[in-house]
């Protein structure tokens, strides 16, 4: 049952992917996309999770928690960016 | 301009720091048994580092960090290489790694061994590094 | 267990992060500077003696003890020995012409951890017996010239780097990537495991598709064309130190290189490669010297030479002969001699002069005929002529190409030398001959007042020393003739090498 | 039973993590779009490391999935605020169904300076104000 | 004291993470803790009282977990509903408390509950400004918040 | 995986070469990173990928269960990532510095060095 | 006999010291060298007249057959003493000359250089070391004709000296080269007079082509003579010895040292023949039409080379002792008559022989030698030159084949006009009207007259003592030349026969050339075609084409555009590495099962989709997030294949890289994709060129098998030995502990750089 649970929830997750890079493309603005951006960012950490479950191998959840721990730095970076004057139209 | 002047962020970035270094040398002294490393680590401190700068401002942190990027990044360099030395001494070739179960009181036995220091040179190294880049660059930009 | 192989890497990196640990005192940067090069230089000496005399030729150090080829192994033979000499030579000579020459500004700045470190990656480059590995000291030694390139953060460096950073990274990527293809083919990285590994793969036609990659990276990193257009773009906008550094020792490295790829591993289907290796040499040969012959600024001149006197070493390695391959090692050390001494001569022009220009300067052979003296023994060296180094390496290989009837490149061989004299004589007969043109005579009178005679004395130093060894090596050729045919037959024998690395020699 | 809760906690997990990238594509301004993403990005993502300390069940596992837990739910409204506020300075529209705005009424994007609007109903002395 | 009581957590956190349950563990722990403190002493912490009130602490996760649920759900159904219901609007809201650290909680908190985020504080500390997906009821969204930040206040005295 | 992979790792590096013709430096400097991954991918491509067997060694173990994906490549791939930092933010900078410093963006417009 | 070659190097470092030591004097002190060198070589005079040739060997460097090995026969020994024998008087008479220049030392110094060099060449054995010497004439003599420098034409001039001889000298290495191949390996020239059978070898007459290339160019033959008369912008010792002894006959004495090997063939035949004889009579029609004393000089010099040539080509008996007898001959009146020539230009100030009249009463002993040596250049009775012309005239009339009646014309009309220009030289300054010349003329002092009187008296002793040179100088010369012992016998009066009759007619008719020279030089100077016959033009015309396209290729390759350049090495990886997969693999590419899972595609397929965007996209930031998202893609994949620490490390990086990105991209513009569509279409087809090809050689070696990579004991020493369980961090730290220090280096470099890059000049606007 989990071997096929878990197949599903890699199958939403890439669907989940595959929308959110569309926003991140489709932008308009840089926060649109860097919001993008963070949720993808989720979506990995939910991938490798289902991941480590699925090979049974507990050492992928600590690139997950890498992961969380530090892709919100992503976001402050550029949202320093823009409050420095960048444009957010580009 | 100062940096970024959020609240919230600040706040975040004086919780967040010391969580970031500690889970960086977590990172580093297992990094031989499990994920990680020194390098790793090194990132790990420095995005911490980092966050302290967007939050705060690259004086502050330079303040913080207690040791110029720079001299870090030297003395982790030089840490790395002489970590290959002693071996030289044992009449093995340079950099063969040497192990040391040493009894700390309290703590228990613990290994001690060429490797880690060289793990620490590059965890010393990439901080530097690492730091040294954003602080100058935060800095031209303030 | 040979731990002196493993010395002229470590001892720049000792220094070089020392001098990265006190950056903030130029006194103690200059010192290690000095000692640190000096220390380099006794090792490669060191190294090269031990190597010529250990019976197998070959000296090793499986570093962490780990035999080959599980681990990386150094390996000195005398090839890799004679480079990490040269490396050294250039390394002090330009560290102590630096001393007076260096703005504290540039000292302050890093520029003596960047020259340890570059010297560390092109002795690591030279003396690594493990492909990733050589990867990796390509890439130190690369980004320790994007470093030096840059000191300063002139117009000119800012664009100049831009070129040499994007077409350096592209030649590493495909270094890397040919790295890469090579160990899925083989699983494995040593040197000499490869030449067995690579001769049991079945499809030898793919080993020489991936050959063929790491002649490209290689003849990028060597400025050969067509693929030199990054050096001419970027190596006169440093101070001539700096690229008196590079003249030395960067491109030869992608030559290095080459000879180690190209006579250990990839010699099964030499009627294709090493043909193609003559045709880039005929070719690098003219373009350089053409490009040489149209400028009137001296390091620009210097630098199209180096590209073109690239392609004499191509050819000798095309050629494969063991005098060929003897020429080609000669011409490269001779080279690492000369070219660099004539940008350091012309950084004493400039500091004499103030302007790199031809147009613009003169007067020199009247006012200080010693400096006269030196460029000549050099300029003539690089030109080819008797009895200086440079004749007796072009003699090599044209009597290698005679020898073996190839024609075409001994026509182009010898034309080119003739216009490298062309540009030679042409900065002679400008910079020395003509008389100092008035209407810059007044800045050159300032530049002349700002620098000291000590100064000069300094810089004079070195540039007489590697005068004198243009001269020697070329009258004095006997027993660097005996190095140089050792080394050119242990290229023609790889299982010297494999033997010696795989068996752990003593 | 563990395995009933692990498929549970990775279908709801992954679940709201598509809402939430749902969210991202059909909500019509920057804001909305992060309420969607934050909560339910982060909300999933919890989930998903309560399966794995379920089906685990291991101390270290456990510990290691509230850590992404905890660093998720920690850095996730840090992130949304520094988007926000950026966005907000440089100006990012607003959907037009938007009933008000207190703070677009308060910011002075040019000095940078946010306002709380209850400056005249006391005279207390302003703590960050910048010279003028 | 403060510096003690985050020691003593991030000695937790270490044998947690290593999984090392012992003196020893505790102790290494506490050792690189201490590290780490004295490394970033010169940042002013100032959670005081993290630890005293532990059972508080656990009810008021049960409670926030709540709300998260049910933040979740509304906004998934707001997702998924091909209509948009939504009346959005940025309103201000008067902190009780000016304290970095309990102002800096309140708002990750709103931004982690129904339909709320949290923009930004007015730079005297005094406003919060929150974006609400509905604001139809702006008076029990008022109160509603109100309760979460006596809440906070409450856990941080 | 890999015949598939070989399509994306040829995809990266074509888009790169694109990216860095583009004349503008900013391009340029993008194209090198993708450069720089596609380089790493096509490492591990080549050495062959296997799923689920990470070389790490259960404690107690002398060998990791079940067999293992070769960790050689990985510690190259690792070395050339962080190798690619280094450069990367080296030439990142550049081109933030020949910026100011030439004020320009168009590459085909600094030929002072050339000519 | 190594000493005697290396003295003069020698000396030319102690020159300048001495000169600044002795002053005036010096010259006098430093010709005790060449007249020592003289008389040792005067002691190998008996040895050598009974036909010995002795090999002196000094091994140099002999791995490559380069050695100071020495071959004194009649020939060296001929040259030898002409050298140290002129180069005495030469060094006297430059310290007169050059009296009080400020130079003077360094004059000393390059003129022994010069002369050992010379020396070296004339002796050497070892073709290899003979060709050292040979370009180091060159580059002494480049240094000499280029003295005054501060002159532009002095600098033109001695450049297009250099450039000839070198072009040659490079042929002729080639030449030597194949030369000791075609002799078997053999260096010396003693083994390859003995060799066999050179004729033999299959590329023959390539080699006898650049031989020629190089003796031509040194010996100044047509088409290559212009040089010579240029590098009278020398000083005038100079002059006088590159004339008469040394560098210009470095090319006859090769062909003559070669003759008896190389030669005997009809290319040897008709080349040197034909070239001497035109040569000859072009140096003849240049001389009348010059008026410059040292010009005069100089074409009869080119004529006089052309003779030799000639002369050599036929090869005859007869032909080789003229050819010797007149070397012989020429040296010593050339060398006078130059040194007299700068006796004139040195006291009245100027060169121009139109400019000078009635000098006899005032410099009656120039006077005097002038006359006794322009006698033996025209070739009259009772001088050494009378029984040179007559054996020439004998020689070509005996020449074989059609070359007889050719040669023989050429050489009549030849001796016609240099009659004439001997007269010139010896009456015009001399006799008639006085003229004004810038200077106040008196006799010359005694140092630069000692050299011409002499050597000009040696022309009348030698002619009416035939057999003194013939038994001592003359014969072994032409033994060594000949290759087999001749006797040779030289006297003024061979009876009445046809080269008397010549020598009769041609100087009847040079008399009256002379009488008729005003009208005759303004008619020839009208000629101006003779300007353009030659390489002068082709010379100046090929220095102008190297220029251009120099600027051409270098525009074309080197023209700074990043775009060119990146599109050249990636259409030469494809290129090279493509075109070796097409041609070298017969290997069907396999595509293999697409073992994938649709969520591995997914992942997959966002790395292109994102590096797709990317590149299109006009949004700057927009490209950055998406190196996001390609950057966790790729950390995902390494994920989903087994790879921990890299995926953790790809997030740092890529976290980081961003970072970087947002701190400085701020200040940079948007995207402008400034290329034009068609360029766009172009550059894509290059990308994909590229990808395409990484995409084949990936799925072509992952066809290879591996059998057992050395990995696998990595993973089996990794908890043992490596006392780790993370194996990546293990090889890391340990097993490539190498490549790790190596990357951290890369790493702090980086840093540094970028340091310095950002506050460099930041700082220094600060201060
Ligand atoms: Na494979
Ligand atoms: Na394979």
């Amino acid at each position: 049952m989990i071997e096929w649970a878990v197949v599903a929830t890699l199958l939403i997750l890439a669907l989940a992917l595959v929308l959110t890079t569309a926003r991140l493309f489709i932008g308009p603005s840089l926060a649109d996309r860097v919001v993008a951006l963070e949720l993808i960012a989720l979506i990995a950490v939910g991938i490798m999770l289902a991941y480590a479950i699925q090979v049974d191998r507990p050492a992928f959840m600590d690139v997950a928690l890498v992961l969380a721990l530090t892709a919100f730095m992503a976001a402050v970076g550029f949202a320093r960016l823009l409050e420095r004057g960048g444009s957010s139209d580009e | 301009m100062k940096a970024m002047d959020s609240l919230i962020l600040r706040t975040a970035a004086r919780f967040l720091l010391p969580l970031l270094l500690l889970f960086s040398l977590f990172v580093l002294l297992r990094g031989h048994d499990e994920p990680g490393g020194g390098f790793i680590a090194g990132l790990v401190a420095a995005v911490g580092f980092s966050l302290y700068v967007f939050a705060f401002n690259a004086g502050d942190t330079r303040e913080l960090m207690w040791m110029d990027p720079r001299v870090m990044l030297g003395w982790g360099l030089l840490l790395a290489t002489l970590s290959g030395l002693p071996a030289i001494l044992e009449g093995k070739a340079f950099f063969t790694a040497l192990w040391w179960p040493v009894e700390v009181p309290l703590i228990g036995s613990v290994t001690l061994s060429t490797p880690l220091v060289f793990d620490i040179g590059v965890y010393l190294v990439v901080i530097g590094s690492v730091m040294a880049i954003v602080l100058a660059l935060a800095e031209v930009e303030e | 267990m040979s731990p002196e192989v493993a010395l002229p890497v470590i001892i720049p990196f000792i220094f070089g992060s020392l001098s990265v640990i006190l950056y903030k005192s130029n006194t103690a940067q200059r010192w290690l500077g000095v000692i640190g090069t000096g220390a380099l230089l006794v090792a490669a000496m060191v190294l090269l003696h031990n190597t010529y005399t250990h019976p197998d030729g070959v000296l090793i150090i499986a570093l962490g003890d780990w035999p080959a080829p599980f681990g990386i192994v150094l390996v000195s033979d005398i090839l890799g020995a004679v480079m990490t000499l040269m490396a050294a030579l250039i390394g002090f000579a330009v560290a102590i012409y630096s001393l007076p020459s260096i703005s504290s500004d540039h000292e302050a700045f890093g520029y003596y951890p960047l020259m340890h470190l570059l010297l560390a990656g092109v002795c690591g480059a030279f003396l690594t017996g493990d492909i990733f590995n050589l990867y990796v000291w390509v890439e130190v030694l690369l980004v320790a010239s994007f470093a030096l390139l840059i000191l300063g953060g002139e117009r000119a460096q800012m664009e100049g780097a831009i070129k040499y950073v994007t077409l350096n990274l592209l030649s590493s990527i495909m270094l890397l990537t040919a790295v890469g293809l090579t160990y899925g083919m083989t699983g494995t990285l040593n040197m000499a495991d490869l030449v067995v590994k690579l001769a049991e793969v079945e499809n030898q036609g793919l080993v020489t598709v991936v050959s063929m990659l790491y002649l490209v990276a290689f003849s990028i990193k060597a400025a050969a064309f067509p693929l030199f257009f990054w050096l001419p773009a970027s190596y006169h906008t440093p101070p001539v130190a700096i690229s008196a550094l590079f003249a030395g020792l960067l491109t030869k490295v992608g030559v290095y290189m080459l000879y180690r790829f190209f006579s250990l591993l990839f010699t099964q289907d030499m009627g294709y490669t090493h043909e193609i290796l003559l045709w880039i040499g005929g070719f690098t040969m003219i373009t350089g010297v053409l490009g040489a012959a149209r400028y009137y600024e001296i390091r620009r001149i210097l630098s199209f030479h180096i590209v073109s006197q690239i392609g004499y070493m191509f050819m000798a390695l095309a050629l494969f002969s063991p005098l060929a391959l003897a020429g080609g090692i000669y011409f490269i050390v001779h080279n690492i001699v000369t070219k660099s001494n004539l940008f350091l001569i012309g950084g004493v022009i400039y500091f004499l002069r103030g302007s790199h220009e031809l147009k613009q300067v003169g007067g020199l052979w009247r006012e200080r005929p010693w400096l006269g003296l030196m460029f000549l023994a050099s300029a003539l060296s690089l030109a080819g002529m008797p009895p200086l180094s440079g004749f007796i390496g072009k003699y090599m290989l044209v009597r290698a190409g005679v020898e073996a009837e190839s024609w075409g490149i001994v026509a182009v061989a010898l034309g080119v030398g003739l216009l490298t004299l062309y540009s030679m004589v042409k900065i002679w007969a400008e910079a020395f001959w003509k008389a100092q043109p008035q209407e810059y005579a007044e800045r050159a009178a300032r530049f002349e007042r700002a620098i000291s005679e000590r100064s000069l004395a300094i810089m004079c130093l070195p540039i007489a020393v590697l005068a004198i060894l243009a001269v020697l090596l070329g009258v004095g050729m006997q027993p660097v003739y005996e190095v140089l045919i050792a080394a050119a037959e242990q290229m023609r024998d790889p299982q010297i090498y494999v033997d010696a690395v795989l068996g752990g020699n003593q | 039973m563990s395995d009933f809760l692990t498929v549970f906690f990775l279908l709801t997990g992954s679940g709201l993590i598509l809402i939430g990238a749902i969210g991202a594509v059909r909500m019509p301004d920057l804001i909305l779009r992060m309420h969607a993403t934050t909560k339910a990005g982060a909300l999933g993502v919890g989930l998903m490391t309560v399966a794995t300390a379920v089906y685990f069940l291991d101390i270290g596992v456990t510990v290691r999935a509230l850590s992404i837990l905890a660093f998720v739910v920690l850095t996730a409204p840090i992130a949304a605020h520094v988007i926000g506020r950026a966005a907000y300075f440089t100006g990012a529209p607003l959907w037009e169904r938007t009933l008000k705005d207190e703070l677009g009424q308060n910011l002075d994007r040019r000095g940078h300076y946010l306002r709380s609007g209850l400056e005249e109903q006391d005279r207390l002395p302003n703590r960050d104000r910048p010279a003028e | 004291m403060t510096l003690f009581i985050w020691n003593i957590l991030l000695a937790f956190v270490w044998v947690a993470l290593s999984g090392n349950f012992t003196g020893s563990g505790f102790l290494a722990g506490f050792i690189f803790g201490y590290l780490v403190l004295a490394f970033v002493s010169r940042m002013s912490g100032d959670m005081t009282g993290y630890t005293r009130k532990i059972p508080q602490v656990i009810g008021f996760t049960l409670f926030y977990l709540w709300e998260l649920i049910r933040s979740n759900m509304r906004v998934a159904y707001e997702v998924l509903t091909p209509t948009h219901y939504m009346r959005p609007g940025v309103i201000g809201l008067p902190l009780m408390t000016q304290s970095d650290a309990a102002v800096t909680l309140l708002a990750n908190l709103i931004s982690m509950t129904p339909g709320t985020l949290s923009i930004d504080v007015s730079n005297d500390n005094r406003m919060l400004y929150i974006h609400a997906m509905h604001i139809d009821d702006e008076d029990a969204l008022r109160a509603d918040l109100k309760d979460l930040e006596r809440r906070v206040i409450e856990l941080l005295s | 995986m890999e015949p598939l992979m070989a399509f994306v790792v040829g995809g990266l590096f074509a888009a790169s070469i694109y990216m860095m013709l583009r004349r503008s430096l900013v391009k340029l400097v993008i194209g090198l990173i993708l450069l720089s991954n596609a380089a790493n991918l096509l490492i591990f491509t080549v050495s062959g990928m296997q799923r689920g067997l990470p070389p790490l060694i259960a404690p107690g173990d002398t060998l990791p269960a079940g067999g293992w994906a070769d960790p050689l490549p990985q510690a190259l791939v690792l070395t050339a990532i962080v190798i690619g930092f280094g450069v990367l933010a080296f030439a990142v900078v550049l081109i933030h510095r020949a910026y100011v410093v030439v004020k320009e963006d168009d590459l085909e417009k600094m030929r002072s060095t050339d000519t | 006999m190594l000493l005697a070659v290396l003295s003069g190097f020698i000396l030319c470092t102690l020159a300048p010291w001495l000169t600044r030591s002795f002053g005036d004097r010096a010259g006098w002190l430093l010709s005790l060298l060449p007249a020592a060198l003289f008389i040792y070589f005067l002691t190998w005079i008996p040895t050598i007249a009974q036909g010995e040739a002795v090999i002196i060997h000094y091994p140099w460097i002999p791995g490559l057959d380069i050695n100071m090995s020495f071959l004194v026969d009649g020939l060296s020994l001929l040259f030898a003493l002409l050298i140290s024998g002129i180069g005495t008087f030469i060094i006297i008479y430059a310290g007169g000359y050059l009296h009080g220049h400020k130079d003077l030392p360094r004059f000393y110094a390059i003129m022994f250089a010069f002369m050992a060099s010379m020396l070296g060449l004339v002796l050497s054995d070892n073709i290899i070391a003979l060709f050292v010497f040979w370009e180091l004439t060159s580059v002494t003599s480049y240094l000499l004709i280029g003295f005054l420098h501060e002159d532009k034409d002095n600098r033109w001039f001695a450049l297009q000296g250099l450039l000839v001889t070198v072009v040659g000298g490079l042929a002729l290495l080639a030449g030597l080269l194949m030369l000791a191949v075609a002799a078997g390996g053999e260096y010396t020239l003693s083994g390859i007079l003995a060799a066999e059978d050179i004729h033999a070898y299959p590329f023959y007459t390539g080699m006898v082509l650049a031989i020629l290339l190089g003796t031509f160019t040194k010996s100044a033959q047509v088409p290559f003579h212009f040089w010579l008369p240029n590098a009278m912008a020398a000083p005038t010792p100079v002059s006088a010895f590159l004339h008469s002894a040394t560098m210009v006959k470095a090319g006859v004495f090769l062909m003559a040292r070669l003759n008896p090997s190389v030669g005997g063939t009809d290319l040897w035949f008709y080349a040197l023949g034909i070239f001497g004889a035109l040569t000859m009579l072009t140096g003849s029609v240049m001389a009348l039409r010059s008026t410059g004393l040292k010009a005069i000089l100089a074409y009869t010099t080119v004529m006089a080379l052309g003779t030799l040539t000639m002369l050599i080509g036929i090869g005859t008996e007869q032909a080789i002792i003229a050819a010797m007898t007149f070397l012989l001959a020429h040296a010593l009146y050339k060398a006078a008559l130059f040194m007299l020539a700068g006796a004139l230009d040195h006291e009245t100030g100027t060169k121009d022989v139109t400019k000078m009249g009635g000098l006899r009463q005032v410099m009656p002993i120039t006077f005097l030698a002038a006359c006794l040596a322009a006698l033996s250049l025209a070739g009259l009775p009772p001088l050494f030159g009378f029984i040179g012309k007559e054996l020439m005239f004998e020689a070509t009339l005996g020449a074989g084949g059609a070359l007889a009646a050719f040669t023989s014309l050429l050489a009549l009309l030849s001796a016609i006009m240099i009659v004439a220009m001997a007269a010139v030289f010896a009456l015009r300054p001399f006799t008639g009207r006085r003229k004004e010349t810038p200077k106040t003329p008196h006799e010359a002092p005694l140092s630069m007259l000692i050299g011409p009187v002499t050597l000009a008296t040696l022309g009348l002793v030698f002619g009416l003592f035939g057999f003194l040179p013939a038994a001592a100088l003359v014969g072994p010369a032409v033994a060594a030349v000949y290759g087999d012992p001749i006797t040779v016998e030289l006297y003024l009066w061979h009876g009445i026969n046809a080269p008397l009759m010549m020598s009769i007619a041609a100087v009847i008719a040079g008399l009256v050339l002379f009488a008729k020279w005003d009208t005759v030089l303004a008619g020839f100077k009208r000629l101006t075609f003779i300007d353009r016959f030659g390489m002068e033009r082709g010379y100046e015309h090929a220095m102008d084409g190297l220029v251009a396209v120099a600027e051409w290729q270098t525009r074309l390759l080197q023209n700074g555009s990043m775009g060119n350049y990146l599109t050249t090495i990636v259409l030469t990886i494809v290129g090279l590495a493509g075109w070796t997969l097409l041609v070298h693999t017969d290997t069907p590419i396999p595509l293999g099962l697409f073992d994938v899972n649709l969520y591995e595609a997914v992942v997959a397929g966002l790395v292109v989709v994102g590096a797709v965007f990317a590149s299109v996209t006009t949004s700057r930031l927009g490209a950055v997030a998406t190196l996001g998202i390609i950057g966790f893609s790729i950390a995902l994949i390494y994920v989903l294949f087994s790879a921990p620490d890299l995926g953790t490390t790809q997030i740092m990086v890529e976290t980081l890289t961003v970072i970087l990105l947002v701190l400085v991209l701020f200040r940079l513009p948007g995207f402008i994709d400034y290329s034009a569509p068609a360029t766009r279409i172009k550059d894509a087809v290059v990308a994909v060129a590229l990808g395409g090809l990484m995409t084949l050689l990936i799925l072509a070696v992952n066809d290879v098998p591996v059998a057992e990579p050395i990995s696998d004991q990595l993973v089996h020493w990794s908890e043992p030995e490596g006392h780790g369980r993370n194996i990546v961090n293990v090889i890391l730290v340990d097993f490539r502990a190498l490549d790790t220090l190596g990357e951290i280096f890369v790493i702090g470099l980086a840093a540094i750089g970028v340091y310095a890059m950002i506050r460099f000049r930041a700082e220094d606007k600060a201060q």
